[in-house]
């Protein structure tokens, strides 16, 4: 390989080492500058912003193979670096306040953060299956250190500890499917796999394994025991961090791995698909009634969510994946959103850790309360929320290639999730508590949140933009 | 023992032979395996053997000053030990990584030249993040 | 003759053993976070067996990365360990089950 | 080597499961020596028995768990386990013994310079992306290691030899004028 080809590609995988070096020097931040300095802060903005601003071009219709081709330069990966870098920031701005009134470790927790991103940003633009399982390791690594960054809670290091374990597993039979595909193929490049002869039982297993990996990652139902644990456990923001990007990354994950690698096994994976999206749809849905925790519920409405995207996954053409990659910036959109919410609360001494401290949350912060109201509706897909249309694309996907009843059941589904988020509402306006609201809202906070809550109902108005992004990017 | 591992380089004359002659590098360690083997499990089987006992409980009970014992024979390790093998853990790794690369400069020239400077800035930046957080100090 | 399914074979073995290890292991963390070394191992044997009849050295450096990121996997799971057993006083399985639901 | 993983994972005492594990290690290393994967076979014994399973005795050592307690559910899953693992097996062994994956090898190629020299030849110039991100992820480790387990003694007392030598006396001795009072009373 010449230099000046080293340097061209270095040049344009310019993102990824400006956010790496970003995310050295905020380490560096942690032992050099004292621990009150909000620089910290301001650096691993400006280092997002960075990454964001450089991120972010005009749609170009072509794919850029770099790097020998492990690296892969599309509107795809545009897109979601582009929409993952910004969800980074927004989440940072929310866990400020957090991780200032506990004292966390500053530099250590931005960091890791952004390391984290550029992880998920790895795996957006993987060409190479050896790509795909280092930017989920290096994933992976960082959320479970950030899971268990509160040493003294036990709730915190036991969620951890689950959310390690079931992760290694994950990549455990990730790595074995990988490895039976390079046995059957010879090589490890998505863009190059495909069988010679007939489809073999060996190629469905490697398929079936790799599937059960990414359930794994994604959060499907049977194997989503770590979900909702994480949820519950881990301190506030690093919540919000787990319910947010990553969704991205796990989508794009998906992405690459069926749709650019194995499409030619789409009958198969297919199959896998239906059963994981049924159970995720109906277990998520009707667990989440039965939860008492507002943090646990939301897992579980997670899964449910999942299902969802299950669902335009597995149609398996044009429509189907940009209704999931809709349907997946949508849901980090509203997930952030309600975090944001909850961290709000907290910042104010009023936190909202079990469904009992919603009761009259609509006197207490009428503000706050109609915002999570807005995103209630949304995440239950309400029309005059943009909750709405990203159900209703999953839904006329499915239907134009003919699964009406999966599209049924995603109905029913949805129509009973619509039963808590509803009565999410019902605690925080028809029931009365004797708390008093006394603190003031900190204003940088409240106004980021308010824009980012109003835009679920922006975006209904104007959908039209959002839609034909993804459409474009697929194509 | 990592010299004869380098030494494969004769060229392909007849493929098995070389198969043979890659494997024959390793009859040292064979060797040395198994004169490891003899020197531990003689002296076990001989001790076993050889010796007189009579087992009796207070002989087998351990024996602490007079008293009974006040705790596992196994003492607890400290916290530090295990931050010491961590760190130990990764940078044995980027020696792992450095073995190759030292093998094969000659051949990737520059570039290779700058992938490892690169590679190696980024364990440094973790190093001195060590250093400047006190990990590396015992008390 | 040893053929490639006997290495096959002995990995589907190993995983399946490392599998069960994880999923009937009611009572030690430590023993899990074996079974999944154990696991990794068994991908690295099919990875090294294929690598060897496709005359491909890929596989070779794959499962060369995979040795890195489990070794840093695993110094991750073990600091995890240790603050469950500071915070939770047990690495037992069954005890850590403060959350339900 | 099948045998040291059942017993890894069945032995009583975690150190012996430890020692298993070191034996499943060291037998697929010498696998590996056959299958011509020359320094991975080292870096196996020098990295995982050499510092990983240290690092898993360490521990061990450090929670010093009651070994007796350990394994007292373990005996009525025995049966289901037992089960399981065969079901699973052979699910396994089925798909890998199928045809596709059974590869000849067609020249028996020995790499000219030796496996080491030939892995070093591509995983720095092709391999460059994965190499890097090898990096940030040990890096990542450092860090999360650091966080998890470092704790700030504050209780611990250190000499600084600096901070001595620089003392003044100014410092440490605070020369205060204290007005004679007036005696009235006395």
């Amino acid at each position: 390989m010449q230099i000046e080809t080293m340097i061209i590609e270095y040049i344009l995988a310019v993102p990824e080492i400006v956010l790496l070096l970003g995310a050295c020097l905020v380490l560096l931040t942690g032992p050099f500058v004292s621990a009150q300095s909000h620089w910290t802060f301001v650096l691993t903005q400006a280092v997002l912003l960075a990454t964001l601003y450089l991120c972010a071009r005009p749609f170009t219709g072509q794919a850029i193979e770099l790097f020998n081709d492990f690296y892969i330069d599309d509107d795809l990966s545009v897109l979601a670096k582009s929409s993952m870098s910004a969800f980074m920031m927004v989440v940072i701005l929310y866990s400020r306040g957090f991780i200032n009134k506990y004292n966390y470790p500053r530099g250590e927790y931005y960091s890791l953060a952004l390391f984290s991103l550029l992880g998920m940003m790895l795996i957006s633009s993987a060409n190479h299956l050896l790509m795909i399982y280092l930017g989920l390791e290096l994933l992976s690594l960082s959320m479970y250190a950030l899971v268990a960054m509160n040493r003294d809670d036990s709730v915190s290091s036991e969620a951890a500890i689950k959310y390690f374990v079931l992760g290694a597993i994950a990549s455990g039979f990730l790595l074995y499917g990988i490895s039976l595909i390079y046995g059957l193929t010879g090589t490890l490049f998505l863009s190059e796999l495909s069988v010679e002869n007939e489809i073999g039982l060996g190629i469905i297993a490697a398929v079936i394994f790799i599937v059960i990996g990414l359930a794994f990652k994604l959060g499907a139902v049977p194997f989503h025991m770590w979900l909702p644990d994480v949820y519950q456990g881990a301190p506030l923001p690093v919540t919000l961090l787990v319910a947010s990007v990553p969704k991205i990354a796990g989508l794009l994950l998906a992405l690459r791995l069926l749709m650019d690698g194995l499409q030619f096994m789409h009958e198969y994976w297919q199959q896998s698909l239906v059963v994981l999206a049924l159970l995720s749809l109906a277990m998520g849905n009707i667990v989440a009634i039965a939860q008492t925790n507002l943090r646990r519920m939301l897992g579980y409405s997670t899964i449910g969510h999942v299902g969802y995207i299950l669902l335009g996954l597995l149609v398996g053409n044009q429509d189907g994946y940009s209704a999931a990659l809709f349907y997946t910036l949508i849901y980090a959109l509203m997930s952030s959103a309600v975090f944001g919410v909850l961290l709000c609360a907290e910042r104010m001494n009023h936190p909202l850790e079990n469904l009992v401290d919603l009761q009259g949350l609509g006197k207490i912060y009428p503000w706050l309360a109609f915002l999570l109201l807005l995103l209630m509706f949304s995440m239950a897909g309400i029309p005059m929320t943009v909750g709405f249309y990203a159900k209703l694309n999953i839904l006329q996907a499915l239907v134009t290639s003919g699964w009406i009843e999966l599209a049924v059941f995603a109905v029913v589904a949805s129509v009973i999730g619509a039963f808590y988020y509803l009565r999410v509402i019902k605690l925080m306006y028809f029931e009365e508590s004797d708390t008093q609201g006394s603190q003031p809202m900190p204003a940088g906070h409240i106004s980021v949140l308010s824009i980012h809550a109003l835009l679920v109902v922006g975006l209904f108005l104007f959908p039209q933009m959002l839609l034909e992004m993804c459409k474009q990017v697929i194509g | 023992m990592c010299g004869p591992l380098l030494c494969t380089d004769r060229g392909i004359i007849d493929n098995y032979k070389n198969y043979i002659d890659m494997l024959q590098n390793y009859v040292p360690i064979l060797i040395f395996l198994a004169i490891a083997l003899v020197i531990g499990v003689v002296p076990l089987i001989a001790g076993m053997l050889l010796s007189k006992r009579v087992p009796e409980v207070a002989k087998d009970s351990p024996y602490e000053c007079g008293f009974e014992a006040f705790e596992d024979s196994r003492g607890r390790f400290d916290v530090r030990y295990y931050l010491v093998a961590i760190l130990f853990i990764i940078f044995d790794l980027e020696i792992a990584f450095l073995f190759p690369w030292a093998v094969a400069l000659r051949d990737i020239g520059i570039p290779g030249l700058l992938a490892m400077a690169f590679f190696l800035t980024i364990l440094t930046i973790g190093f001195i993040y060590e250093w400047k957080k006190g990990a590396l100090n015992w008390d | 003759m040893i053929t490639i399914t006997h290495f096959l074979v002995l990995g589907a073995i190993l995983f399946s053993l490392a599998v069960t290890g994880i999923f009937m292991n009611r009572k030690n963390l430590i023993v899990l976070l074996m079974s999944i070394e154990l696991m990794l191992l068994a991908v690295n044997i099919n990875f090294v067996a294929f690598s060897y009849y496709l005359n491909d050295l890929t596989g070779q450096v794959f499962v060369f990365f995979i040795l890195t990121v489990a070794a840093a996997e695993a110094a991750i799971g073990l600091a995890i360990l240790v603050v469950v057993f500071r915070n939770c006083g047990t690495i037992n399985v069954q005890d850590l089950d403060e959350m339900k639901g | 080597m099948v045998t040291a993983a059942l017993r890894m994972i069945t032995a009583k005492n975690p150190v012996h499961s430890i020692l298993s594990l070191v034996l499943v290690f060291f037998t697929s290393s010498a696998i590996w020596l056959l299958l011509e994967a020359e320094f991975l076979a080292i870096t196996l014994v020098l990295v995982y028995v050499g510092a990983v399973m240290v690092l898993f005795l360490f521990v061990v050592m450090m929670l010093n768990i009651n070994t007796a307690q350990i394994r007292e559910g373990f005996v009525k899953f025995m049966p289901v386990a037992i089960v399981v693992s065969l079901i699973m097996i052979a699910e396994l062994v089925l798909v890998v013994i199928s045809k596709e994956f059974e590869l000849e090898r067609e020249s028996n190629f020995v790499f000219e310079s030796g496996n080491t020299h030939a892995l070093g030849e591509i995983l720095y110039t092709d391999y460059l992306l994965p190499f890097e991100t090898a990096a940030v992820i040990l890096l990542v480790a450092i860090v999360a290691a650091i966080v998890l387990t470092l704790r700030q003694r504050v209780e611990t007392r250190t000499q600084n030899p600096g901070e001595q030598i620089k003392v003044k006396a100014k410092d440490r001795v605070r020369i205060v004028s204290l007005p004679s009072e007036d005696k009235k009373e006395y």
